[in-house]
């Protein structure tokens, strides 16, 4: 065991280095984006509080050293460290819930892995090349390593609460909603692992999602929210004003689509069964719900308004799901289930998700029977129609989920919540553009993780030999059992 | 000395033990398990998929007895498990050859 | 098994569209209450916070558009998010680990339902008729589908974080403060299933926590919350100023009484055993403890003195009742354990929770001592006494100890931390209103509930078969095991 | 069992009440701090936030009345609460999973009961020796009960939002300093647990705990935290400036060297095994990890830059160690196990705590290198040479961790983050100051430590027979079990 | 009759209840066992320890049937349970006095 | 052959298998038990009631042998498992017709 998985590891370990070494000389010949970035999607919301204290950051006088505005920072160290938690354990338990107990290890395992590598990626550059100015396609390479984050002259220091704000987050300190951002990059990678489970090597898992939250994921959060990002509908120079609010195509189209090709390149599990405790399910489904105020209020990246409207309907789009879901099941297959109500809450926060910012109470109620209806037939009906074995229905909830949410936001968008008039309002061309950013994901994705997958099968295979998968992961891969 | 070994619904086992006590059988080795006979299984759900399981939980209980108590101890069981429905369960009796008890080295008839 | 549920199934979403249809007609007729509204409770807290910044909402200008408190807004968002967390996975687990294992899938499942099925009626109509003014016993239809509730003249637009603020909580968005009290509706109605446990038809379930949280909790809320309420200590109009900062009355001696009419009604479990999981029960203990400080210290509606004592003394309560409870056992039963220990911090819990904004930490600590005895009377000698199956002993801990913390707030209040005297402090009139206000609420929840019982059972039927019951309910109802 | 039981409880009742006694004479003439005290470490933080408000607490004048800061007092609540989380159900559950199924009740209950008996002790006057002032080595007693924590002068009131600040803490409520404190106490006696379990006494251990906390924890914050202590970096009178942030010293070093002691006076267990349910662990480290950005950033007693950026190096620090674990293990033993890699995630959040408010993101990833080598090696090498049974590793993982956290912020402080120069900065100096902390805290620890053991076993005996910890300690000590 | 008892390896369990009802099994009784025997046991870790666990996990299964079935009911689940890989487990067979259905009553070979 | 089945508590699983190693015995088969017996049960505590858990957990071990080595092997269970204190638990003796190694198809004594 040791000398098959080694190679895997000695390789792993290379190219961290390798990577560190190919971002040093980026370090200082970086993209200066500074002073002349676009003021991004939060620059509008804080005017108001501006008045008071002339040192307080206020989202006008934005590349000037400022004090960041305690609620909004408040509230955003809030929803990071919700968000966190909505990967471990929330996703951890809820996707462990589900397999059987022999690979409970491996699946939770996963997602603390997925957690420490995706962080340590945003360290070294992936949070710059998204988040940064650069081009209208990936940003550039000048917060590698988070150099100069508290200050881009470096005068300011923390101590004295003072530094050059973000435009994309002009009233919070930019360490802040890096690290925000960050918790969206692991839980993006973290749910591809739904479609992949029980059957994929654990090494193979990591190069896989490494390389993917480099050449997919950072790309694709830059075109969508990036200061200059060709889809950003705060870029008044964008190409197309895509509405994603909190990451439906960024996060959800984007995980579901990557674990769809995954789960076509593996091919289906030896042998499937029931889940093996869907109380483990419920709690990471309820952390889940939890956390994801984090997620959308606090894309509002302050404490006002927007977040409190974003956090109503969220949570009204999430319990109308889930009750759907529940519904739904009963009616067609007698029972209502746990695992049922969960998963339909979960396809509610996932729809909601792309509208949270730009919708109303009544609008996120329809979102809501919409997503419990799409996913619930994303799981079944069209999961069997095409036989692919997405183990536990990364594309039927998340993909699907993300895009009816998107589109959906097209349909119910309200000028006075978002800014944004949607289709009801009059402005049906939004929804061509919401079309345009989840096709436009979709297809780049697909491409990009078939090429990933394809090199990680050549080079240490994607897949456990089948004694290892019908004796369960945790035993052969990890060297320990739930008992 | 025989074995008599019994498979019954698991809700019954208190019940079963209390007789068994009162005609003064003074030790059991209960085991869970899953059966499958005539009473068919059940259907679990997972998101609009149902998969048959078609194991039920069951009790096994061994009791070791003298030979001149196994009728006794059978109807004991079969009375206190009985619920009229089916998958009440089995009673199967085998042949002990030898019994001993750990703490004493006590055998056979004083060892149970 | 599925013909037997469907009637259910199918009758309950026509209610729903049936409560729909009804409310519609009230959406525009509501009672318009706007500018005339009476200040609320929360409107002296942020006085000294309004000098600084003309457009920020500061409780003295409240019917006018306003910019929200970012920092009050933070931790109202943060407490909405830790509330929720108290009933889902909070109550689930700790209910879950209490029951056999036949039954925890259902038992988790029901707090689970509950919230989605609150957070719909409340959106629908429950949050209007609670919360918004009407009449001393009841409000009005005026925020249904929660329309309005950014601006009640709608020309300020969330995307200028500018609105009007609630009179109940003029420094952050009415958005926020309506899913702040959502959360305890949703609580409230999911302390219930502690008393049904392992015995009520699913869809029995439904439909009685329907109609109660109709019925009895929105009526009860509104004397005690509603700006016009009759029993609200914050309203100069009320006839009897009861002080009940978070919920001791509307929340714990509802749910309670309704669990023991609810058990009463039921009858016993046919067989009883201990609990399968305390580490569950663990769990959902201290994610109670942990989400109270939402409950509690959230209950100042604002981040500052209040909200820091409330904390302190919610926290010195449950130290002391688990700690009570654990060393009264130990003395009894010659054994200190998990459940009881958990049952002592949340009887603390619920027994400080009226007296949270108005006594101070020596209050706290005898609150504390006195929760921990009372309660573990409660769920013992009481319960034995009267011979009912209140399963989990909704009644023995909420009822009784919010019983007991009702009136002890009226004995050790003190009036330079929430503005009213105790009995300690001479005012021994308090502990009259305090009472009223308990008997008061016992006695209606008791008659309604009974009636709400009846109309269910003859038409549903309220208990499972025997063998459903014997076999556990998770088989049966739901169709899933945990292994 | 009851009569074997009864007098360790009777005791400790006792004891309650005796402790009780003798802090009331010291009520009133305790040692007078008010105005003169100095400044404390957080008080240059927020000096930008002054000029706006007039009655808003500024850390200039913090010895007079004033209102808190709202959005710092949010988010100070909010990191109490997710402090409190850290301990339960997080170490609990992290606990739980490593021992045998047949302790885990016991030790979850370990957790629990220590949070109950801490925060007792903390209110009665462990708050008020530890951070109130007095001398270097111990504080004064004028906040036994909490006594005077709205207000000194106590003419304000709570609910005007006004009161006298805590030099410690300018812009937030002390009632909110002093919980968030105890969460470290709690958390700090919970860490000892750890060397302890599956084989001590539950009495002996609520005995040893107790003292522990009076006689160990309460001097040694002092010295490092109080107003006056003799290591206070932000104390101008201070002997030796010890860098330590967030509690490297004083509650790493300090919980690891007790547990090192405990291990050794208790002996080795009789029998020992895998972790039975590392699901639980791994929900306790995910816990843990979202929980202490409470901890470091919540130690900036702000919601600024400083929290920002203690923020961004607890989370780079963690997942790096985590990671790294991960690979030492699979390089080293053919397996990357989950409990490892969480084991490695606990170890980097130790060592940047003492470094998270004075080190930069460079620093935390070499810091989390650092942890996940050296921690890995002190749970095994170094467990194995000297052949102590520190069952779940307190001395391996937080003695070891937090020291080299300690000594590595004198080599990685940056002095424009956190005010004080590191050996790169070219002060070699400050790392002997950070060693003289280390150790002074070790062998006072261990001698204390030693004394409080030897007392308590010659009075009620420190270890269950060997019958009881064959049989487990969940049913003979507590009469519960797992199903 | 013979009670026949078989451990095989958990994830032949389906197989080889399938391939007993195609000969007409109507009942069986399954366990869950650890093992061990020629096939050793894996190694569990825990920080840097490991720990032999030479216990593997098995399906223990009980068969009773009249005695001129054991042939094939062995046969059966032989030919099933086999993956030719050592760890496949054994068939014992041993006798069966009496055989009671609890529900009805019947006896001895009626009771199967 | 003989299957020799035993009761015992189960932190003695550990020891009992060891010796049999040490005499030669190459498979055994376990599995996780309750007993009922002279050693009387625990109590469990909720809330201030009490449960009477009669059942104690035990580990049942099946040894399956050549006839000649039983009385090796049921000393060696004899003194391993023995404490002295009550509970220590049974060991019943059984016949056993055939048995078959799933693998390899051998029959009796080659198949142990
Ligand atoms: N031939 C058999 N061998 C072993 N166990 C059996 C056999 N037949 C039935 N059982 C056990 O008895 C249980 C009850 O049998 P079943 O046929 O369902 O109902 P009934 O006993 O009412 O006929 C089964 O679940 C199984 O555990
Ligand atoms: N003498 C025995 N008595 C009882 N059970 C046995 C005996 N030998 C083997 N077993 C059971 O059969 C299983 C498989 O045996 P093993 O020797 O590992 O492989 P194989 O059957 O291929 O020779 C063991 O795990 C054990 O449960
Ligand atoms: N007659 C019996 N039949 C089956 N198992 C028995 C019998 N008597 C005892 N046992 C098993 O042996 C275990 C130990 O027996 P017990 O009477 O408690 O102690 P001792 O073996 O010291 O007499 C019991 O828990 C039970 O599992």
């Amino acid at each position: 065991m040791t000398s098959k998985k080694f190679p895997g590891l000695a390789a792993l370990a290379v190219a961290l280095l390798l990577a560190l070494a190919l971002a040093l000389p980026a370090f200082n010949s970086s993209y200066a984006q500074g002073q002349a970035a676009p003021a991004g999607n939060a620059a509008s919301v804080p005017a108001a509080a501006a008045a008071a204290a002339p040192q307080a950051c206020d989202g006008v006088k934005i590349t000037e050293n400022c004090t960041p505005n305690s609620g909004d920072t408040a509230w955003m160290l809030t929803s990071m460290a919700i968000v966190l938690m909505m990967t471990i354990p929330g996703l951890a338990l809820f996707y462990g819930g589900m397999v059987r107990k022999k690979n409970v290890g491996d699946t939770v395992m996963t997602s603390f892995a997925i957690t420490c590598l995706v962080s340590i990626l945003w360290f070294v550059f992936t949070y710059s090349i998204a988040f940064r100015g650069g081009t209208p396609f990936i940003g550039g390479f000048d917060r590698a390593f988070l150099q100069n984050i508290v200050s881009n002259t470096f005068k300011a220091g923390v101590a004295q609460n003072i530094g050059t704000p973000n435009p994309l987050a002009p009233t919070i300190p930019e360490t802040v909603y890096s690290m925000f951002q960050l918790t969206f990059a692991i839980i993006t990678a973290a749910l591809i692992a739904g479609s992949i489970a029980e059957r994929m090597k654990f090494s193979a898992m990591l190069w896989f999602i490494g390389l993917w939250t480099i050449f997919v994921y950072s790309p694709v959060a830059h075109w969508v929210w990036g200061p200059d990002g060709i889809f950003n509908s705060a870029n008044p120079d964008a190409k197309f004003h895509v509405l994603d609010f909190a990451g439906g195509t960024v996060v959800h189209v984007n995980s579901g689509t990557a674990g769809l090709m995954a789960a076509l390149m593996l091919g289906k599990r030896k042998d499937i069964g029931p889940p093996h405790n869907m109380v483990l399910t419920m709690i990471g489904a309820a952390l889940l719900w939890v956390g994801w105020f984090g997620f959308n209020a606090g894309s509002a990246v302050s404490a006002g308004m927007q977040a409190g409207m974003a956090m109503a309907v969220t949570h009204i789009a999430t319990a109308t799901a889930g009750f759907t879901w529940m519904l739904v099941e009963w009616l067609l297959r007698g029972k209502p289930t746990v695992i049922g109500i969960c998963s339909g809450a979960v396809a509610g926060l996932v729809a909601i998700t792309p509208a949270s910012g730009f919708v109303g109470p009544v609008g996120a109620f329809c979102i809501g029977i919409a997503a419990g209806i799409i996913c619930y037939w994303g799981c079944t009906g069209l999961k069997r129609y095409f036989g692919y074995d997405d183990a536990l229905d990364t594309f039927g909830v998340h993909a699907l989920g993300g895009a009816a949410g998107a589109i959906l936001t097209g349909v119910f968008a309200v000028a006075a919540y978002g800014g944004t008039a949607g289709a009801i309002e009059g402005n049906g061309g939004q929804i061509l553009n919401q079309c345009i950013g989840v096709v436009t994901v979709f297809v780049y994705d697909a491409v990009v993780t078939l090429i990933i997958l394809k090199i990680v099968d050549l080079t240490i295979g994607l897949r456990v030999s089948e004694d290892v998968e019908r004796g369960g992961l945790d035993l052969a891969l990890h060297g320990e059992m739930v008992q | 000395m025989k074995i008599v070994m019994a498979v019954i619904k698991p809700f019954k086992l208190d019940e079963v033990r209390d007789a068994l006590g009162s005609i003064g059988v003074q030790g059991l080795t209960v085991t869970e398990v899953r059966g499958y006979g005539r009473q068919k299984g059940h259907t679990e759900v997972y998101r609009g998929t149902e998969y048959a399981v078609s194991l039920l939980p069951k009790i096994k209980l061994e009791v070791a007895c003298p030979a001149d108590q196994v009728g006794k101890v059978v109807e004991t069981i079969a009375a206190a498990a009985k619920t009229g429905q089916i998958g009440d369960g089995k009673i199967f009796v085998t042949a002990l050859d030898h019994a001993i008890r750990i703490r004493t080295g006590e055998s056979d008839a004083a060892a149970l």
